[in-house]
C-alpha cells in the first residue's frame, strides 16, 4: 500500500496538470486536513530531488525544481535541434501524402506505432491536429503551413511523385478501415 | 468434434490452435505426461485426428501441422518397428521436435505468467503538458526526402503483403492418401511400401503414406508384415479368404 | 546544485517520454558508467515514492508505480490495458525472456509463423525492432517502457521467474542458431 503523500505524487505525476486540494481529497479518499499533511510530507520529500511540488491557494502541482531550469533548456533545445530521424518521417510523410490522416491510419499504414512521432512533429510545429467533426475522440493531422513553407512547396499537391504516392497511401489507409471493422 | 473421436474422451477445442505445438502440449498435459518419446507417441493419433478434421487450414498452417504429424509417425513408427532405420535427417526432425516443444513449453509458461500480470497494475507516463509548439524543423527535412521515405515504406508493406502467397504449396491431405491406400489395398491385394509410396518425392507425401498404412494397419483394413529388420514392409488385404498369405 | 540522480529525475520528469541512456549521458554531460551509478541511486530514492524508473536495455523512463495502478485508473480511464491475445502474449513472452529475439528465432520456439503477432505488438508500441548490426535485414525485437508499464514491472529482472525463465529460452535460442547455420 502506498502512504498518503506517495498516492499523491502517483496522482500529480499521471495528471501532469494542476489538481485542486479539493478532487485530491476525493481521490485519495481523506479529508482536507488529510491532504495538508500530505502535501507536507511530499514537499518534503521532494526536497533536492530534481522536482518539487508548486502549491497555490487551492491548487499543487509538480514541477521540475528552479535549480533544473539550465538542463530542462538544453533537453528542449536537444528536443528541438536533432534531426528528424526515420520514424518522424515516415509519420510525416504519411501525414503530408493524406492529409487528415488520424493516429491509427499512420500506425496502421507504418505497421509500428507513431504516437512519439506525431508528438514530435507537434512539439516542432511541423503538424497540427484537428478534432474529426464525426468523432470527437479522433484526431486528424495536417502539415502547418511553416512546414509547407520549408518543404518550399505551396501545398500538397506539389510533393515529389504526389498523384502516385498518394493514391497509394490512400489504399494502405483504406485497409485500416476494413481491418478495424473486422 | 467430439463425434470424431468417441475412443478418448478428450474434448480439443480443435478451430482455436494457431499452431501444432499448442495442440501437442495441450495432448500431452491432459494425459499428465513429460515431453518423451513415450507422450509423443501416445498423442500421434488424436494429434492426427485433428489435422484430418481441419478442412479449412490455411495453407501455411496446414504446412506446419503435417510436418509435426510426419515427425511424430516417425516416432511412433520406431517404436512399432524397432528394427525401422531413421536416416540421419529423420533423427535430426525427431530431435528437433522434441527440442522445440521443450523450449515452447517454457514459452507457453512465461506467456502465462505474463497474462497473470498484464494491465493488473499499470504504471503510467507523466500527464502530458501541452508545450508551446515551436516551428523546428531539420536538416534531413525535404520534399524529396518525405517522398522517399513513404515510397521506401509503401515497397517494404508490399513485400510483406506477397510473403505469403510465395510460401504456400500444394499439399496432400492425410484422407487423400487414405483412399489412395484403400483402393490400392483392394485392387492389388499385396504391394510393398515402396511401391506405393514410389513416386512422390516429397517426404512428407512419404509419411504421410506412412501414417495411412499405420492407420489401416489398426483399423484392421490391412495388414503389414516386415521379414527382415531392413526389409521393405508388405501390406495385404486383412480378408484371409480372399488373399494367400505370403511368407 | 543538483546531484546526478535529482538531475537525471528533472531530465526524465521534464521529457515526459523514454530516454535513450545514449541520451542522457550526453544531456547530464557524463560517462555511461556514472549514468548507471545514477539511475541506480534513483531507483532507490525513488523506492515507495509513489513514481518509479522503468529501464529498458537502452531506455529509461518515469512511470507511476505499480502499486498506484488502482488510484490512477480513476484519474487516466483510457490507459486500461486492452488485452492480448494468446499469439501476441507468447511472441511478447519469447521477447521478454530473451531480448533481442528475430522472427524466425520466435517461428522457431512457436511453430508458426509469427508475423502478424509481432505486428500487432508493434502497432501497440509494445515491442520495438532494431537492424541486427551483424546482419542488415535481420530485426531484432525488445520489449518498449510502454510493455513494462503494462506488465507493472521496473525492468527485465522483474519478470516472473526470470532466472529460470530467461535460461530457458536462451537455451532454446542457441539451439535455434546452431539449426538456423546448419
Amino acid at each position: 500500500m502506498l502512504t498518503p503523500p506517495a498516492a499523491l505524487h502517483a496522482l500529480l505525476f499521471a495528471a501532469g496538470e494542476p489538481l485542486s486540494k479539493q478532487e485530491i481529497a476525493k481521490l485519495l479518499d481523506i479529508k482536507p486536513a488529510e491532504v495538508k499533511t500530505a502535501l507536507k510530507a511530499l514537499t518534503a520529500s521532494l526536497e533536492g530531488s530534481g522536482v518539487a511540488l508548486i502549491e497555490t491557494e487551492h491548487a499543487v502541482e509538480l514541477r521540475t525544481a528552479p535549480e533544473a531550469a539550465p538542463l530542462v533548456k538544453k533537453l528542449r533545445e536537444s528536443e528541438l535541434a536533432r534531426d528528424l530521424g526515420k520514424a518522424s518521417l515516415e509519420t510525416l510523410a504519411v501525414i503530408a501524402y493524406r492529409t487528415g490522416s488520424s493516429r491509427s491510419e499512420i500506425d496502421w499504414v507504418r505497421g509500428v506505432n507513431s504516437s512519439a512521432s506525431i508528438r514530435t512533429l507537434l512539439l516542432r510545429g511541423l503538424i497540427e491536429g484537428s478534432e474529426d467533426p464525426n468523432d470527437k475522440r479522433r484526431i486528424r493531422y495536417s502539415l502547418t503551413t511553416e512546414a509547407f513553407g520549408h518543404l518550399g512547396i505551396k501545398s500538397a499537391e506539389d510533393l515529389p511523385r504526389a498523384d502516385e504516392l498518394m493514391a497509394m497511401t490512400q489504399a494502405a489507409a483504406e485497409q485500416e478501415a476494413v481491418a478495424d471493422s473486422e | 468434434m467430439d463425434a470424431h473421436r468417441p475412443r478418448t474422451g478428450f474434448s480439443i477445442k480443435t478451430d482455436s490452435y494457431e499452431g501444432p505445438f499448442e495442440l501437442l502440449l495441450d495432448l500431452i498435459e491432459e494425459r499428465k505426461l513429460l515431453v518423451n518419446d513415450l507422450a509423443l507417441t501416445a498423442i500421434t493419433e488424436e494429434f492426427i485426428q485433428h489435422v484430418r478434421s481441419q478442412e479449412a487450414f490455411p495453407m501455411e498452417e496446414a504446412a506446419n501441422f503435417i510436418q509435426v504429424a510426419a515427425t511424430l509417425l516417425l516416432i511412433k513408427s520406431k517404436s512399432l518397428i524397432p528394427d525401422l532405420e531413421l536416416t540421419d535427417e529423420e533423427d535430426a526432425d525427431v530431435e528437433d521436435l522434441k527440442r522445440r516443444l521443450l523450449a515452447y513449453e517454457k514459452v507457453r509458461e512465461a506467456s502465462r505468467e505474463l497474462a497473470r500480470i498484464y494491465g493488473k497494475r499499470v504504471m503510467v507516463s507523466a500527464g502530458e503538458r501541452p508545450a508551446e509548439p515551436m516551428f523546428a524543423p531539420s536538416r534531413d527535412l525535404s520534399a524529396p526526402a518525405l517522398a522517399e521515405a513513404l515510397a521506401r515504406l509503401l515497397a517494404a508493406r508490399e513485400e510483406v503483403e506477397k510473403l505469403p502467397e510465395a510460401k504456400v504449396k500444394p499439399m496432400v491431405t492425410i484422407e487423400e492418401m487414405m483412399d489412395r491406400l484403400a483402393s490400392r489395398v483392394q485392387s492389388a491385394m499385396t504391394l510393398t511400401f515402396k511401391e506405393f509410396a514410389g513416386g512422390t518425392k516429397e517426404k512428407v507425401e512419404v509419411i504421410v503414406s506412412f501414417l495411412a498404412l499405420l492407420e489401416l494397419v489398426k483399423q484392421g483394413a490391412v495388414a503389414a508384415e516386415q521379414y527382415e529388420p531392413h526389409g521393405d514392409i508388405r501390406i495385404s488385404h486383412t480378408d484371409t479368404s480372399a488373399v494367400p498369405k505370403y511368407g
